[in-house]
């Protein structure tokens, strides 16, 4: 494995008001805090570390079952359980930060006013952080989510408060599940994001052929892993083509072929969810698998091959 | 806990649809604790069907040649995968996960009863309890002759055992449920430890309900994505008081619970 | 393998206009006219076939590569190459007759026009047909296609045009690719149409990272196979909720557990696609595993499953 | 074509990244010609990754012991799991697909020219030529020297023959179309048979073009779904005079085609 000091190419990117010393980035839920992969490699050496996404109070989540597997994916329906943004403030992010790591907080809130009051709270941990992340686009709950994705409009309107509160970079993670991204970019990029996180999971389901009941006890959740790849591919790179906002890519990565198909496809960062799961050590192995192809490619910088498939 | 590559030294058929797989791991053998499990990858590389890891108890622990094992039983894609494992490949997994099992200073009897393959974590925690001194009994049930060679395994570990079989192949007709609800007041100042499907545990539970003060150690499962208390999947509902319960994650908080305190839905 | 003969269990299913003797259906562009199948099972034993979407005109399709295997699934650009519907009508269908098979005729036009043309063309051999399948969701094409799913009302209009020409039960072929079909069945429906089948493949798409070329000549393709499985049961599942149209349920299907999946979430048949390619006798296979499964659970019906899940 | 199940007999390592595997199948010896190939599933049943066959040409058949062989590249995931397979397995394929080889009556003398695994079905074919009393000539290009032992199979079949590397590390240090453009005047009589990358395909129809009347055909490789006639995923352009193409499926309609009528993008 190469070691973080010794890469002989530039990975930094640059996006929005957004720095990264490379461009991988753990996604929403399925890092938590990094604490725990921290025990398979040092998570500093990743771009950045995204929370699970906090709400105002903690929230309990869905019933049991939530996860089932299908082919080369799986479904989730967690239902965005979280400790409360509280929590965030008073322990994880000392937590994340003694691992080294630089910090992208997802956030979500049932409502415009929740988001608002969410923000208010993290006012005074601000530079501790990269970035946030609005998370308009979660499968599993029943007020706000991806709905919000439904009614493109909302992503301004909310995008735009947030902004008049908080001084920060701001990126709108999207749902796929009203078709292309496009006009929730457009709204994102009016509300004042710098960069939207594309695509959180694909709804769908399951269904117990014996007991003829749901393998997940919400019924509806959210598909994640490669099985969705070249659905999220596709919407990054229709995006990319529209030049509208600078993208996180995710969505199926799994390996830093995977990761390199997203930048050139022009992807400005990449995402890496599900592959946590399978791989815990994805994260470190995904950046040295980019840095080693492009040190055989005679590439100099990541940037020269971000949007290179356009 | 660790991302380890170990050789495969076996991986014996032990009965129907029923094997064992060791495998050459000092870490694990250092490190591990009865009732801990590790993750499993049940695809070669590249192959992303299927995609997640699957959680298997540790069996055995052979601290002298560092060898542990897992008894597992074929049940879809990713212990079929396991099936065909041999001997000099390696297995690719996580572990030790979950919190361990410790035998309780204060109590000297212990009741060990597995359902089908929940006997598999049990065996460990009974030979780590028989170290320490303890007095135990195991009960165990089955549906047919399948575990017929575990009991080779067990008079190793515990001379006080009985087995059950309901279609009476093997051991004793019956299921051990029964047993124990009708010798209960044997084993009032024993500490129960239980594995098995979900309704053998609800109905464990119901019995226990009549001795108030008992105490009784489940080993519970849960589909699970991660296995590393990351993802939020696994979880089960344990009471909470007053009337309340809270989710707790299978993976990290247990698998080891309190019998009496978990909620089945 | 069971018999045809000697099912113990009544597989027949019948909704809107349209009986069959089973609910397993080969999916369009998946079967050809079935002439290759017949090499390795008895076609006849399907509920029916479903040809390759015919036009107007002999189309000769997208350019090569046209295909491009993913996680679990595969890409086609394919471009519905196809001969033209007057080659179906003179050589296509007797062919099919010969194997015995039930047919339900696929039809595509670029536009209203173009699938009225086809309708008058169709005229003289409607007898020989159980159904036409309208395809309004080819992702494939740069005119028509599923495009005609972005905009609803489309569906309604052509359809009830092609119904005031000829008098066939009509299935209106849906695309995921604009969130939820319900809009698309309730247009069909009031179209006239008998049934939807749902799903038409998701777009998506793969680049090569050495030469940084689309794996497609197209660069879009149409993403089929186990992967879209738990999205396509979604859809399904959604609409029969609504109780809006029948439904023929489609996407991922590789196995007869697959089905019945399908069927208790309240499919009215099945459409097997991309499992051919995969297991030729896959049709045969699923068939008879259902009829097994019912008869394990001594149901004497499959329309006592049908649904079971809702 | 059938859809069929054959014990694996062999699966030996040839060289860097290279196998034979040896399947016993009297439908396949009976009914396959030279040029034809089969369609392997590469997953075990149930595992959906990866979800496609794997098209592979017939290398050798023995029809005394109803033995019939594949010479393949590890490349992927398909093939490293075709690596895995061990003897007394099974394997699942479909076969024979395409259109076989037949030599041509008016025609004595054949130059069979291979690039890298492309010398898999001129193998089959070379043997065909020679049983049926023709003059051959292979020409044979490799990178390096993994493709060592199959010049041990090679002489069995045919005395007259050429191997070069890119490396020089085993025969001539060269590639054959290169000899092929010097020596091109030597076999202007001869009919030619061509496999291998696109990149040589093309130059070998660079070449003749300057022999017209010479006749030329070309084993061609697609991308397959089914690999029987239906998808409509393998297509490659044929010309189609005048000045026009028509699509032709690689798989039905070939996989030989006139090399001079291929159009390569
Ligand atoms: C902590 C723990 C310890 C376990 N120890 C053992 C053991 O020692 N021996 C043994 O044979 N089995 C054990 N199991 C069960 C074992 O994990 C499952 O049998 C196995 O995951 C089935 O995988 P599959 O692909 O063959 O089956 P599939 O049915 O194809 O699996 C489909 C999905 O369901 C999940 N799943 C299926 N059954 C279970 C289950 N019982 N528990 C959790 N997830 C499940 C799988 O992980 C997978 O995600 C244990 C489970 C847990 C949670
Ligand atoms: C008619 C025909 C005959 C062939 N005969 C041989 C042979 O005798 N020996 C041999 O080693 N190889 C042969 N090949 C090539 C062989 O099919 C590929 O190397 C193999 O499919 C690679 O699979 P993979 O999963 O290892 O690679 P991956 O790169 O993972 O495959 C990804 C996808 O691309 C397809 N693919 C990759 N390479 C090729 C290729 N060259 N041609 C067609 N599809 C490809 C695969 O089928 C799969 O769908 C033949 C191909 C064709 C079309
Ligand atoms: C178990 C699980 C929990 C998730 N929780 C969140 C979340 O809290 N907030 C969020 O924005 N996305 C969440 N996601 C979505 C991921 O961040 C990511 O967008 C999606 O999984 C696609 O990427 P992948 O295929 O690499 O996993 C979750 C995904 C999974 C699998
Ligand atoms: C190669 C290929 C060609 C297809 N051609 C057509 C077509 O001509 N008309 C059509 O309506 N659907 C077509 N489809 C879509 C299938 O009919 C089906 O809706 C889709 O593949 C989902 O089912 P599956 O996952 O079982 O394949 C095609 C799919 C594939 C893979
Ligand atoms: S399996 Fe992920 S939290 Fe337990
Ligand atoms: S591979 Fe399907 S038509 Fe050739």
């Amino acid at each position: 494995m190469t070691d973080k000091n010794t890469y002989e190419t530039d990975l930094s990117v640059k996006f929005g008001k957004i720095s990264l010393k490379n461009p991988v980035i753990s996604c929403s839920g399925t890092f938590a805090g990094g604490l725990q992969y921290s025990r398979f490699f040092d998570i500093s050496k990743l771009g950045a570390v995204t929370t699970k996404s906090f709400s105002l109070k903690k929230k309990d989540g869905n019933p049991s079952p939530r996860i089932w597997e299908t082919a080369s994916g799986m479904l989730n329906s967690i239902g965005l359980q979280n400790e409360g943004i509280d929590f965030f403030i008073s322990t994880q992010l000392e937590e994340i930060r003694n691992l080294g790591a630089e910090i992208i907080l997802s956030i979500f809130g049932e409502s415009a006013e929740e988001f608002k009051k969410i923000a208010l709270k993290i006012k005074p941990v601000l530079k501790h952080l990269k970035a946030i992340e609005l998370n308009y686009s979660c499968p599993n709950v029943k007020a706000g989510g991806m709905a919000f994705c439904g009614v493109p409009e909302n992503i301004r309107t909310i995008t735009s408060e947030i902004k008049s509160i908080i001084d920060i970079p701001l990126i709108a993670k999207l749902s796929p599940n009203f078709g292309p991204v496009t006009e929730c970019a457009i709204q994102a990029k009016k509300g004042g994001a710098d960069a939207v996180s594309v695509i959180n999971t694909v709804t769908g389901t399951a269904f117990d052929i014996d007991t003829y009941k749901p393998r997940l006890a919400n019924i509806v959740g959210g598909l994640s892993g490669p099985a969705i790849k070249p659905a999220a591919l596709l919407q990054v790179y229709q995006l990319a083509k529209g030049k509208i906002i600078p993208i996180i890519g995710m969505g199926g990565i799994y390996s830093w072929q995977d990761a390199v198909e997203f930048l050139i496809a022009g992807a400005a960062a990449v995402g890496i969810g599900t592959v946590n799961f399978s791989q815990p050590d994805a994260g470190e192995k995904i950046i040295a698998g980019i840095s080693e192809y492009l040190i055989s490619k005679n590439i100099n910088s990541i940037n020269d091959i971000i949007g290179k498939a356009l | 806990m660790k991302l380890l590559n170990g050789e495969i030294l076996a991986n014996k058929k032990y009965g129907e649809n029923l094997y064992k797989l060791e495998v050459f791991s000092p870490y694990i053998c250092r490190n591990c604790l009865p009732g801990q499990f590790i993750n499993i990858k049940c695809a070669y590389e590249g192959m992303l069907d299927p995609l997640l890891r699957r959680p298997f108890s540790i069996y055995e622990i052979d601290k002298k040649f560092n060898v542990f094992s897992v008894l597992y039983m074929v049940k879809g894609k990713g212990t079929d995968f396991m099936a065909r494992l041999v001997k000099g490949g390696m297995l690719d997994f996580i572990g030790p996960l979950g919190i361990g099992f410790k035998a309780d200073e204060e109590i000297k009897n212990y009741l060990l009863l597995g359902g089908g393959i929940g006997i598999a974590p049990l065996s460990l925690i009974a030979k780590e309890l028989m170290e320490t001194g303890k007095n135990i009994f195991f009960l165990a049930g089955f549906k047919d002759e399948a575990f017929f060679l575990w009991e080779r395994d067990l008079i190793k570990i515990a001379r006080n055992y009985k087995i059950f079989t309901e279609n009476g192949s093997f051991g004793q007709k019956g299921i051990p449920s029964v047993y124990l609800k009708e010798n209960m007041h044997l084993y009032k100042n024993y500490k129960l430890v239980v594995c098995g499907p979900k309704e053998m545990l609800k109905n464990i539970q119901g019995i226990l309900r009549d001795f108030p003060g008992i105490v009784a150690d489940a080993l519970m499962e849960e589909r699970m994505a991660c296995g590393i208390g990351v993802c939020m999947g696994c979880i089960i509902k344990i009471k909470k008081s007053p009337g309340g319960f809270e989710y707790k994650k299978v993976c990290t908080d247990g698998p080891i619970f309190n019998l009496m305190e978990v909620i089945f839905d």
